[in-house]
């Protein structure tokens, strides 16, 4: 076992130096090897070819902040799940209960989520207007 | 860990009744709610009643065994059932509060009763909580529940503005309970409240007194902001000003009893070795609370920020018996919590009925000439004044004189003076409402106010039997 | 307890309870009836007990329960008669009786008829208890209750605000005198432990005869300051002439023939406490004899015929107390007994002069009246001459009993006494011939007064000539010992001839030149004016006591200390608190960040209080 | 070189958590504000870890597991407030939100 601090951390440190190398290595290539001719219609954001109107800067709908939360909310429940897969052999047939008592908590806030149409992207499928 | 794991018997799950049965009927309303059409949302908020109604029975049933469940997280004793049945009685008497007011507003939706629920859930979760983390459950359950209960008028300005503070100004002093609680297991190795209380008291394994007196502090910060105590209390008055009247009434009762049943039990139990040290802070917090919430309200003219201040006097009141740590403080503290619960909700019960739609009258002067125009509810309103101001025959008197008794016992006469004279510049202003009801010209604010809904009158009527009730024959609780 | 000596007091007390509650529903035959059945019925009882107890050489007592029983102090509520009160109780119901009768022709046509007997049956409810009373206590419970009734009765036409305020300055005075007796009472309470007056008088006997102003005095003195006021004598008179606004019987019976003799009585009553306090009887006989001789000068140039009947009572009470004063208590009382005959009829005849004339009471504007009332002017006569102490009349005799006592207490005294006999002589008749000779000056036409009311006037006519023979003095010897035998001719010839001197006078001035008078008053006419004003003392009174008592407690007391001090500070304390209320208020800045700041300060504060501590 | 031991953690710990305070306060973005709370949640975290280590049980993690979600959904709620009250007022501005004071 490494005895002192240093050689504690020395991969930590190898492993932060390695990827800053990597990074910083491809950008300064394009920058340096790359022909660089500029004009205005070059300037604009590339979004895979289509026209871009509007600044890049105007706000987002709300539909993705709500999508970005539901997903974190859902991805936490997953934490729980790993202790409980590990010990899951020792806990016998009480845990997969407890387990099963779990999820259904969590898909039921899905279904109330689906249901209330906070998944539904475009505007003509919202099944009912939200109070 | 899992060596010696032994999955709880059939006993501790009806210790734990009441909780499961809240948590059950509110994921049901969650669920049901986007498929009932809006006409018909009412029928959610009976489920909620009938999903109290059975709490409560679960509670009693709960009540009878009493012991540890799940390996010793949660104790359900005397204190915690006691604690339980009134946390869910405020729950039930709230949602009756509500269904005419939401109908009124037009926002009647299952959310609504599910939160309630949820948040009652947290609350029987922290008072029979034998363990600090989940008291800290418990604790979020409820209070993040009420954040959004608080902004639940989400059109209005007011209310949006009161979650906002109420939530920014909750996180941080959860925040600041967790960092308490995180230490103090950091002192004691152990988050169970005897546990604690063992390692504190033997001088052995005594820590670090910084080390404790730091962790004491932040977890008192914690519960002093949950029970609006002194230095704590600015989110009170704006946020029950903002949030709509009966989810007011609710953070007034509710989760206020459901603090101060935690800070008894982890200041008498987990901290008892400790009392020397933070004994002093919690005379000055209960006199600063009391002063602040007094004089404070002196020049208030809207009726629900008026009630604000004095629910901040109240827990000025209980923190003196929480000073007085001996069993007679706990005993009056629960017994002055319970009548206390009663007055708030039927005070708010009032004004929720009488602000009509928008919660236009809520201004002190909109009361005048009640007393002529709606004797019965008037009459009703002033006997909650007076219970609140501690009137001899009504349960309020009582609550105070235990209290104010228990002090005397554990001799802290200069707080109990100090809390007499405090109680006497209450009367100013509980008295002008009801100098306004009665003897003012009746203004134009109540020319067309509707007759009051079946379930508004049904809680108001038991708040106002139960404070008059108490006050003749409280060994009905004690 | 055989004599049932309460039932004497409980009758007119009776007689006030059916009227006062029932009166207005009863018709005014019935409330007549009442009223004068109760005064007389205690009147024959009042006959029946004494001669029951005829020889009455001692004191009868009879105790019904204890009224205060504190300690060993003992007081009960228990009635006494023995010869003073006998006098007294048979005065009282009687002349009471007769003024009752009298009162209900007076009255007839009063709106308050039932209103004015209750009150007069309380008053005589109240004066027997005083009478009959056997300790202090108790005779104070009737010397307040006639106070209060005198209140009622003067102020009695309340409607008028001269009545009112005559009401509230004869009670105010009375309190003034009633002060001194309560202390004296006290002081009697401290050095005997008893009030009642067999066992003071007898444990006096143990005490010394005090020629310094000892405890006796004192109580002597104080006693007397009562008397002053309930017997309107010097210092204390003003509230008498006052009184006259009241209807004429209250003026009868109560300022002239029952309650004014109360003070007497009193004096009478404690005559074995007086002998010891020699200071203190002095100075009863000088404040009679100067309000004997004052009250007389004023009386002179009296216009009013009830003002000027006032005075003369004034100054014949002032000849009780000197009678008192000078050690002949048997005298004294004599003169009480023949008073309340011959000043009641006077009363009673003035009231009926006035009711013949509707309410005239202006000397000045009366006349001629020998013709149009003859039955008054006979009665009235009577009483004038029995005054004036014309030879076997029955003021002859007490007077002159009086006024040889004086000579032989001190000589300059009996020579003051028989001036002021001369003068009172000369007023009465002065009143007496102008009211019934030479021509009626005023507009209206007399007539003479129903049956009701001159039998009444009768009956009084005939006890003022006859009065005298009733063996008073003989009649109280074992009570303050034998009357002093040596009947001086050439004394009694002096104060016959000033009393006949001015009866001449009088009829000189008022008959044959009345052009006298006003030539005299125009030549005197500054004393004239001083005497008219009555010295006046109301004016002087007024300035010197009433003012500053009344500024005084108005600036000083109401603005001084209760609304700069004690307003002044409460509000105070309000403000603050508002102050502080508004201060905590500001603290909701309505900032999130304000609030953090709260949260933060509030947590550093208990770490470093909880956490600081070791 | 001397391990790294509990009080250094303590010691970042304490440090995250003035940072964390100081940012509340100063900070006037409500969006920021909540984001120095999530700070102090996570101080919470390393202290319950260090403890943990220190006593070598594991009811310090398990309860640093339990903060992370209860923050989390602390987070989703104040966010959703956060928008509402954006709807209503088109600013998150803390000063701005100063209706409701006295």
């Amino acid at each position: 076992m490494p005895t002192s601090v240093a050689e504690e951390y020395f991969p930590v440190v190898l492993q932060v130096l390695v990827a800053m190398a990597i990074a910083g290595g491809m950008i300064a290539a394009s920058a340096l090897l790359g022909h660089r001719v500029r004009n205005p219609v070059k300037d604009q954001p590339y979004e895979c070819g289509i026209q871009p109107e509007g600044s890049p800067r105007e706000r987002f709908s709300v539909k993705f902040y709500l999508v970005a939360m539901i997903f974190i909310l859902l991805d936490i429940e997953t934490v729980f799940l790993y202790p409980w897969a590990v010990v899951y052999r020792e806990l016998r047939l009480f845990a997969f209960f407890e387990m099963l008592v779990f999820v259904v908590l969590i898909l039921s806030g899905f279904f109330y989520i689906w249901k209330k149409g906070a998944l539904a992207w475009s505007m003509e499928e919202k099944p009912r207007e939200k109070q | 860990m899992p060596a010696n794991f032994v999955p709880p018997s059939g006993v501790e799950y009806i210790r734990v009744l009441p909780e499961i049965i809240l948590a059950a009927v509110a994921t049901l309303i969650m669920v049901l709610e986007p498929l009932t059409p809006a006409p018909r949302k009412r029928a959610l908020g009976y489920l909620a009643l009938a999903g109290f109604a059975g709490a409560l029975a679960g509670a009693a049933a709960a009540g009878w065994r009493t012991g540890p469940a799940f390996s010793g997280m949660l104790e359900v004793d005397g204190f915690a059932t006691f604690f339980r049945l009134l946390v869910i009685l405020a729950g039930l008497l709230v949602t009756l509060v509500s269904f005419p007011y939401l109908r009124r507003e037009e926002a009647e939706s299952g959310e609504y009763y599910a939160l309630l629920l949820y948040s009652v859930a947290g609350q029987t979760i922290m008072v029979s909580a034998a363990d600090l983390i989940v008291l800290f459950i418990g604790l979020e359950i409820s209070s993040i529940a009420s954040y959004v209960l608080a902004g639940y008028m989400r059109r209005e300005k007011l209310a949006n503005e009161a979650a906002a503070k109420y939530f920014l100004l909750g996180s941080f002093a959860t925040a600041f309970l967790l960092y308490g609680i995180a230490l103090i297991y950091g002192a004691t190795g152990t988050t169970r409240l005897n546990g604690i209380a063992q390692v504190l008291s033997d001088p052995r394994m005594a820590p670090a007194g910084i080390l404790t007196g730091t962790a004491v502090a932040l977890m008192l910060v914690g519960f002093a902001f949950k029970i609006s105590a002194a230095p704590f209390q600015v989110w009170a008055p704006d946020v029950y000003q903002g949030a709509p009247s009966p989810v007011a009434a609710f953070l007034a009762a509710g989760p206020k009893a459901a603090a101060f049943a935690v800070l008894l039990r982890v200041f008498m139990t987990a901290f008892a070795p400790l009392t020397g040290r933070w004994l002093a802070i919690m005379w000055s917090l209960s006199l600063l609370t009391m002063i602040v919430g007094n004089f404070a309200a002196l020049l208030q003219t809207n009726i629900k920020r008026l009630l604000a201040y004095s629910s901040i006097a109240h827990a000025g009141y209980v923190l003196v018996a929480v000073t007085a740590h001996s069993e007679e403080g706990v005993q009056a503290a629960m017994f002055y919590l319970t009548v206390y619960v009663f007055m708030n909700i039927g005070a708010f019960a009032v004004v929720a009925y009488f602000s009509r739609k928008g919660e236009r009258y809520v201004e002190i002067e909109d009361l005048a000439g009640l007393g002529v125009r709606q004797p019965v509810l008037a009459a009703l309103f002033a006997v909650i004044l007076l219970s609140l101001i501690g009137v001899p025959p009504t349960a309020g008197f009582l609550g105070k004189f235990y209290i104010f008794q228990a002090a005397v016992k554990a001799d802290l006469l200069w707080l109990t003076v100090l809390g007499l004279l405090n109680s006497a510049v209450a009367a100013y202003y509980y008295l002008r409402l009801i100098v306004i009801m009665y003897m003012k010209e009746p203004g134009d604010s109540l020319l067309e106010l509707p007759g009051m809904a079946v379930s508004t009158r049904a809680a108001l009527w038991t708040s106002a039997a139960a404070v008059v009730v108490l006050g003749l024959f409280p060994a009905l609780i004690r | 307890m055989e004599q049932q000596l309460w039932i004497i007091p409980a009758l007119p007390l009776a007689g006030f309870l059916v009227n006062g509650l029932l009166g207005r529903r009863l018709p005014k035959a019935a409330v007549t009836a009442v009223a004068i059945t109760s005064v007389a019925l205690s009147f024959l009882w009042v006959l029946k007990t004494v001669t029951g107890l005829m020889p009455l050489d001692a004191a009868y007592v009879e105790r019904y329960f204890d009224w205060i029983r504190v300690g060993s102090l003992r007081i009960g509520c228990d009635l006494m008669m023995d010869r003073l009160t006998a006098v007294m109780v048979l005065v009282v119901t009687g002349v009471g009786l007769l003024i009752h009768i009298y009162a209900a022709g007076y009255m007839a046509h009063d709106t308050g008829y039932a209103r004015f007997f209750a009150y007069l049956n309380l008053f005589m409810f109240f004066m027997l208890t005083l009478v009959l009373a056997a300790n202090y206590l108790l005779m104070f419970v009737g010397w307040e209750g006639v106070g209060l009734c005198s209140y009622l009765l003067i102020g009695f036409w309340f409607l008028r605000k001269s009545a009112t305020n005559a009401g509230n300055k004869a009670f105010i005075v009375n309190r003034v005198g009633d002060f001194g007796f309560s202390l004296a009472i006290f002081l009697l309470v401290i050095n005997f432990n008893t009030l009642d007056f067999g066992e003071v008088f007898a444990k006096l006997s143990g005490w010394p005869v005090e020629n310094t102003v000892g405890t006796l005095t004192l109580v002597g003195l104080l006693l007397l300051l009562g008397a002053t006021g309930k017997s309107a004598q010097v210092p204390l008179y003003v509230w008498l002439p006052d009184a006259m606004e009241g209807p004429t019987p209250v003026s009868a019976l109560i300022h002239a023939a029952t309650m004014v003799t109360a003070g007497v009585y009193m004096v009478a009553r404690t005559a074995p406490l007086y002998l010891k306090a020699p200071m203190a009887l002095e100075m009863v006989a000088l404040i009679g004899l100067v309000t004997a001789f004052f009250a007389a000068t004023i009386g002179l140039v009296q216009n009013d015929i009830k003002k000027v009947f006032a005075y003369s009572t004034v100054s014949q009470l002032g000849y009780m107390f000197l009678g008192v004063g000078t050690g002949a208590f048997a005298a004294g009382i004599f003169h009480l007994v023949t008073h309340a005959f011959f000043k009641a009829l006077l009363f009673l005849g003035a009231g009926s002069v006035i009711h013949a004339l509707s309410g005239e009471q202006d000397l000045r504007i009366m006349g001629g009246l020998r013709k149009k009332t003859p039955w008054t002017f006979w009665t009235l006569a009577c009483a004038s001459v029995s005054i004036a102490g014309v030879p076997f009349t029955a003021g002859f005799f007490s007077k002159d009993e009086i006024l040889v006592a004086a000579y032989h207490h001190a000589p300059w005294m009996y020579w003051v006494g028989t001036l002021a006999a001369g003068m009172t002589a000369f007023y009465v008749f002065r009143a007496f011939f102008l009211a019934f000779f030479g021509e009626y000056r005023g507009e209206g036409h007399p007539h003479e007064s129903p049956a009701v009311m001159t039998l009444p006037l009768a009956a009084l006519a005939l006890l003022s000539l006859a009065g005298g023979f009733i063996p008073v003095p003989g009649w109280l010897e074992p009570l303050f010992g034998a009357p002093s035998a040596h009947h001086n001719p050439v004394l009694v010839a002096v104060s016959v001839s000033f009393g006949l001197a001015g009866i001449f006078l009088a009829w000189l001035f008022y008959v044959a030149r009345p052009e006298l008078p006003g030539a005299l008053a125009t030549r005197f006419s500054g004393i004239y004016r001083t005497v008219l004003n009555k010295y006046y003392v109301d004016e002087i009174y007024n300035a010197a006591i009433v003012k500053p008592v009344v500024e005084g407690s108005r600036s000083l007391l109401w603005k001084g200390i209760d609304v700069e001090l004690i307003d002044a500070s409460v509000n105070g304390i309000a403000a603050r608190a508002r102050g502080v209320g508004d201060m905590l208020r500001r603290m909701q800045s309505g900032y999130i960040r304000n609030y953090a700041a709260w949260v933060l300060l509030g947590a550093v504060v208990l770490m470093l209080a909880i956490g600081g501590t070791r | 070189m001397h391990p790294i031991t509990t009080t250094h953690y303590l010691i970042l710990s304490a440090a995250l958590l003035a940072i964390g305070a100081v940012g509340v306060l100063i900070r006037r973005n409500i969006i920021i504000m909540l984001m120095s709370i999530e700070l102090i949640l996570n101080a919470v975290n390393i202290n319950l870890i260090a403890f943990s280590r220190h006593y070598q049980d594991v009811i310090g993690q398990v309860f640093a597991i339990f903060v992370i979600t209860v923050a989390v959904a602390e987070a989703a709620v104040g966010l959703g407030i956060l928008i509402a009250l954006f709807r209503n007022k088109a600013t998150v501005q803390a000063d701005e939100v100063e209706i409701l004071k006295w």
